[in-house]
């Protein structure tokens, strides 16, 4: 039913707006002022003449590729689990293969050494 | 124009925004207290005070605090992406605050003129999926205010706190799955009344899962010992260039995610609103009113109980290395929840038919 | 109800705009984000809940991760004296109108059907009981229930495929990956 | 009116004017006062001192150390600022937001202390505008209790708003070379500003 | 298949290293030490240590001073132990003149020194644990480190920079009721090491985070020069206190605990057993307090003989030594420091190589520099 999801509709709403809601008012109270030295990046005090910017190891991305698949498996899992007993021992196997292949997959990264990080 | 009002009151929009008042009021000031009440506890494990100059008890310390964070100017540092700057709080922030909206408190309430209210904003079908798919959210608050800072340690911070909250995601979910499989419901009512029914909290049977529950829970709100996003001996955190009121949202924001997974918790594993040793719905059907509220303090107590074990472990632990949490979460974590899967689906399967 | 979801659908269409005119690509990613909520939004009030979850948890919160993962790896210097807007563009867009206008022109004149059908739904909250029944929360067939039943009886086939999508997901993206490390 | 678009210099929007409301956000502003975590030398281990379990500095609300000073309210100078760590100290004072607050604690941070040489700067005053100065060598850490409790005292107390308060000893008034608020930054600075960082202000908004 | 991508995409996916500055505010660098860091990901390819921050001059200051006036300033050297510093300076002048110190002095050095060990140990203790991430030990050690400050400040007379020698002896007795008081803290105080360990040392992630981090050889500690609890725990058998005997030390007996591996694991064991160490030489001295003169006949205006006199303590955090040289008149021609912090700090460079930044605070804290010692 849509209509059961009218409040969280609302809350969601208002959940983004406080955000900026409580930044405009504040401007109201707090005091501004423009100093160039202020805007500067924090580097425990030394002055910082780079910005990082594409220049980190590959190995975060695969932490985010191996993730998605992962992430996909579960949402498969899902529908299974909720109609786990109208399912059976049918859905089991369905999904034991399904798994088993994945825990392939899994195994494969861990042998390419994609899950190893200390180097 | 009483008699409007009244009519007014019916309506189901303005039902819902009495509830999101009264929700928000009361969540803000859990929120509020929870970081007075871990600060004194923090003073009484480690052998001092904590606050307790500002008003009786220190009580009014998380307000002046919020005010001072309110009036305190706000910066955008120059080489950051200024509007990336000013929306990443808000991802940190309203994932939780709407999960808040799924969670059901007690059993429903029957007025004198026997009409029921349910103790929740919405009890919708979708329920923990809902809370999973709107965390999934969380992340960005993190990884965008750390980019968008144009600074090395965010920078740094943000890359931590991506790879930290994807792979501790996953297990994370799965383990929901397994309560999910019990209970055959998103419905975290129906969650519910499944241990009610069954007269055995899902703590019991999926021990395993509440375990990694337990752990993910600490990982996910990058509390210690997983707070390498803000590991403020070793990269100052991915807030690090934040001030005032922006900063304020991302405190605020970690203790919204303290709080909701920590009623989460209860409502999954511990039974959630029913009050132990008592058979709730038969009592339900006499004294309605009675058990509604307390079972309402039974689940407050439950919860206060998770949100303790994290202040606890805050005291005692030291921090993980970015690598070992890493491992723990794809070497350890990953494979004994997949294994767990299995576990319990033959559970189901043979043992509780 | 109709209202939401038209607001829903120019929204979509507003900031599915904004990710292929933007110059910076965070910017474009971020509007690409909001998209995905936006249709995980308009899934809701079309009542595919679980189609919406899985709409945010997996484009959303992983996807996303992915690309804006790479927006940050890679220097996007070099974005900035990159024309953005290919040099064909005026004539694509006059036959994006053109199409538009063809397409509108044959749903308005089809019999699908109508969005007002939704707005007649009564919405209820509160409801009325004489005594509490025997569980306080009626069990019914959910919308993942029958997306389930479904999905594991007549598209058995698909989801074992999507499986060894999976699996080539992953080999594929450790091989691309690792390759030049 | 003129009160709470005084502290610190820091350029408050100038409708305020309601006292009530200052009394208010006074309160809340002295009640949680947030120190950065900045030692420098001996008179940082008395600063951790007061942070733990006997002197015990979190009964003010003081204990949440932010080692970033975005989002610090009070640097609390604990030891000899250098020549060479200078310009380090007002670089993070000036990343500091507004309202922001100084405490020189130690003989070093107040006029050099024992070492009048030419490797110290002689008194973090010459650069930073300081609100309070605790004398010492190094001060006890009741003595960094009361500076605080000094510094809540003048963020109420509008009439000392812009005196810099002494503790210890009393030097009935500073000597020549201090920096009171609104003042021009001395010698280092100049040297400072010379390096082309931390450009006036003025000329950028021109 | 053609490997090669367009030269374009080569400079977008290609992994630069990044430059980043590691203090001198930083809570992890333990004063304004600063470390700029190349980093490939978190891992540190290359370690640049900038010091000089903290820089007061003071071996040139005492130069300035006569011999007398000096003694104060080389409690700031090391601030975490002023009292060992201080018998370091005083000793070397007392060398110089030739002094005989009575003995009760002498025990009463000792008391102080090893009461100045445990309290620099309990803080090193405390934010060691704080960079990893334990935050309740650093109020558990400062809680006891106040016990012995108050002992320190009855006999001494401050808290923490208490000048706490005269040439010649010491300036006062116990006072009335001290030894009971030391007595009863030592006893508790066993205890509350024990607890400490109980926290830490069998802690499976202190263990994770510390074990095989930060490792250096035997001979590279030998080589680069590393004294102390660092040296030590490479297993090398070197205390100033047993190798080259000084003031009472000969008359006690304990042990020098030696790590095994040289890591942060090993170098926080070997200080955990270096306090139970102090407080059993603390107990014998005064179990053996003999009786006796304070102070020796040493003339109000120090002339030391032209000469050069060296003389090391096993301070805190290694071997401290001073050199002086004498001209023969009130103020010294020369003061040098050999600085164990300054010595450490240079085995950061080896112990760093392929760490994480995480290892990287907890090897910072670990070797337990002070930068007024670094610096000087």
């Amino acid at each position: 039913m849509v209509s059961s999801y009218l409040g969280i509709g609302i809350l969601f709403v208002i959940a983004i707006i406080i955000v900026p809601f409580t930044m405009v008012l504040g401007k109201l109270f707090r005091p501004q002022k423009f100093e160039i030295s202020k805007l500067e990046p924090f580097e425990c005090g030394i002055e910082v003449k780079d910005v990082p910017q594409g220049k980190t190891s590959v190995h975060f991305y695969i932490v985010a590729l191996v993730f998605l698949v992962f992430d996909v498996e579960t949402v498969f899992l899902f529908p299974w689990a909720v109609a786990f007993d109208k399912l059976g021992l049918f859905g089991f196997f369905e999904v034991g293969i399904f798994l088993l292949l994945l825990i392939a997959a899994y195994i494969y990264a861990y042998l390419k050494g994609a899950l190893k990080w200390e180097e | 124009m009483m008699s409007y009002v009244y009519d007014l009151m019916k309506t189901p929009f303005v039902l819902a925004l009495i509830k999101i008042v009264i929700l928000l009021v009361v969540a803000f000031t859990v929120i509020a207290y929870i970081t007075l009440v871990e600060r004194r506890l923090l003073g009484f494990f480690q052998s001092r005070l904590g606050p307790n100059r500002v008003g009786p008890l220190g009580l009014i310390q998380p307000i002046a605090d919020g005010v001072k964070l309110f009036i305190k100017e706000d910066t955008v540092p120059i080489h950051s992406n200024s509007l990336l700057f000013r929306i990443a709080p808000i991802f940190t922030f309203f994932p939780s605050l709407v999960g808040f909206g799924v969670l059901t408190f007690a059993l429903p309430w029957i007025t004198p003129a026997s009409k029921m209210h349910l103790f929740a904003l919405a009890d919708v079908d979708l329920g923990v999926l809902l809370v999973l798919s709107l965390s999934s959210l969380g992340i960005f608050g993190l990884m965008l205010g750390g980019y968008a800072s144009g600074s090395k340690y965010p920078y740094f911070g943000g890359l931590r706190a991506c790879s930290q909250m994807l792979s501790y995601e996953v297990p994370l979910t799965l383990s929901i799955i397994t309560v999910v499989m019990m209970a055959n419901s998103f419905r975290l009512s129906d969650i519910v009344t499944a241990q009610q029914t069954h007269r055995l909290y899902f703590f019991i049977p999926l021990i395993i899962s509440f375990v990694i529950y337990l752990i993910c829970m600490i990982a996910e709100t990058n509390r210690t010992p997983f707070d390498l996003p803000e590991g403020e001996s070793e990269i100052i955190g991915f807030h690090t260039e934040y001030s005032g009121m922006r900063f304020g949202f991302y405190y605020v924001g970690e203790y919204t995610n303290v709080v909701f997974l920590s009623m989460l918790a209860p409502a999954l594993f511990l039974g959630g609103y029913d009050i132990p040793f008592v058979n709730d719905i038969a009592l339900w059907q006499v004294y309605p009113q009675l058990i509604s509220i307390l079972g309402f303090c039974s689940y407050a107590i439950k919860s206060v109980l998770f949100a303790y074990f994290y202040i606890w472990v805050r005291a005692t632990f030291p921090r993980y290395r970015y690598d070992q949490l890493l491992k723990i979460g794809w070497l350890v974590l990953l494979p004994i929840s997949l294994v767990n899967l299995f576990i319990v689906a033959g559970i189901k399967l043979f043992l509780l038919k | 109800m109709a209202s939401i979801i038209i607001l829903t659908a120019i929204l979509i269409a507003i900031f599915s705009i904004f990710v292929v005119s933007l110059k910076h690509p965070i910017s474009s990613a971020i509007s690409l984000l909001v998209g995905f909520i936006l249709l995980g939004i308009f899934y809701l009030l079309y009542e595919a809940e679980f189609v919406a979850a899985v709409q945010v948890l997996v484009y959303a919160g992983g996807i996303m991760v992915l690309y804006i993962m790479g927006i940050m790896f890679s220097d996007n210097e070099w974005i900035k004296i990159t024309r953005q807007t290919h040099i064909q563009a005026p004539i694509a867009i006059i036959l994006i109108l053109i199409f538009f206008a063809f397409f509108g022109h044959k749903l308005y004149n089809s019999d699908y059907p109508s969005l007002s059908s939704k707005s007649s739904q009564q919405v209820t909250v509160v409801q009325t009981v004489k005594k509490p029944s025997n569980l306080p929360y009626p069990k019914m067939e959910t919308n993942p229930r029958s997306v389930a039943v479904k999905l594991y009886s007549d598209y058995l086939y698909p989801f074992e495929v999507a499986s060894v999508l999976l699996t080539v997901a992953v080999l594929g993206g450790i091989f691309l990956a690792k390759k030049e490390v | 009116m003129g009160r709470i678009k005084d502290i610190n210099g820091s350029g408050y929007p100038e409708w305020i004017g309601l006292t009530k409301l200052d009394i208010i956000l006074d309160y809340c502003r002295r009640n949680s006062l947030w120190p950065m975590t900045f030692g420098l030398a001996c008179c940082a281990i008395e600063m951790i001192c007061a942070m733990c379990s006997r002197f015990d500095l979190s009964r003010f609300g003081s204990e949440v150390m932010r080692p970033s000073p975005r989002q610090s309210d009070v640097m609390i100078i604990a030891g000899t600022v250098t020549l060479k760590m200078a310009p380090m100290v007002r670089r993070l004072y000036d990343e500091m937001p507004y309202p922001k607050w100084v405490i020189a604690m130690g003989n070093c941070a107040v006029h050099g202390g024992p070492f009048d040489d030419y490797a110290v700067l002689q008194g973090a005053g010459r650069i930073l505008p300081v609100d309070i100065y605790i004398s010492g060598c190094p001060p006890r850490p009741e003595a960094l209790l009361y500076a605080l409790m000094k510094l809540q005292e003048k963020i109420r107390n509008p009439k000392v708003v812009n005196e810099p308060h002494f503790i210890g000893p009393d030097y009935s008034k500073p000597t020549k070379g201090w920096m009171a608020k609104g003042e021009e930054i001395p010698e280092v600075v100049e040297e400072y500003l010379k390096q082309g960082r931390g450009v006036d202000s003025s000329q950028i908004l021109e | 298949m053609n490997n090669e991508r367009p030269s374009y995409l080569r400079e977008i996916f290609e992994t630069k290293e990044i430059e980043l500055n590691m203090g001198p505010q930083h809570p992890a660098t333990h004063g304004v030490y600063r470390a700029i860091l190349t980093l490939d990901g978190e891992r540190i390819v290359g370690l640049n240590s900038v010091i000089g921050y903290l820089h007061r001059g003071i071996e040139k200051w005492a130069e300035y001073r006569t011999y007398k006036q000096a003694t104060p300033i080389f409690d700031r050297l090391d601030y975490l132990s002023a009292v060992i510093n201080c018998h370091g300076y005083v000793g070397a002048v007392e060398k110089l003149l030739g002094v005989e110190i009575p003995k009760k002095a002498e025990y009463i050095r000792v008391i102080c020194d090893e009461l100045q060990r445990l309290a620099s140990h309990l803080i090193w203790l405390g934010t060691h644990a704080l960079d990893i991430g334990a935050m309740s030990v650093l109020f558990y050690a400062i809680r006891e480190r106040e016990a012995v400050v108050d002992l320190l400040e009855a006999q001494l007379g401050q808290r923490l920079l208490n000048n706490a020698y005269p040439i010649g002896g010491v300036r006062f007795d116990f006072p009335k009721g001290w030894v009971e008081v030391c007595r009863k803290f030592l006893k508790v105080f066993k205890g509350k090491i024990d607890d400490y360990e109980e926290l830490l040392t069998g802690n499976r992630i202190w263990r994770q985070r510390t074990i095989g981090v930060g490792y250096i050889s035997r001979e590279d500690a030998i080589a680069w020069g590393l004294s102390g609890p660092t040296l030590r725990a490479s297993n090398v058998f070197f205390d100033v206190r047993k190798s080259i005997p000084y003031s009472a030390y000969p008359d006690f007996d304990f042990e020098i605990p030696l790590g095994q591996n040289g890591d942060v694991y090993d170098r926080y064991l070997c200080r955990i057993k270096e306090m139970r160490q102090s407080v059993r030489i603390i107990e014998q001295a005064l179990d053996g307090m003999p009786e006796g003169e304070l102070k020796a006949k040493v003339s109000p205006i120090i002339r030391p003989p032209v000469g050069e006199a060296y003389f090391t303590v096993e301070g805190s955090k290694g071997q401290l030594g001073f050199y002086i040289i004498s001209d023969g008149k009130e103020k010294p021609y020369r003061v040098h420091i050999k600085s164990p912090s300054f010595i450490n700090l240079q085995g950061l460079d080896v112990m760093s190589r392929h760490q994480l930044i995480a290892d990287m605070v907890a090897l910072i804290g670990s070797i337990d520099i002070v930068l007024g010692e670094v610096d000087r």
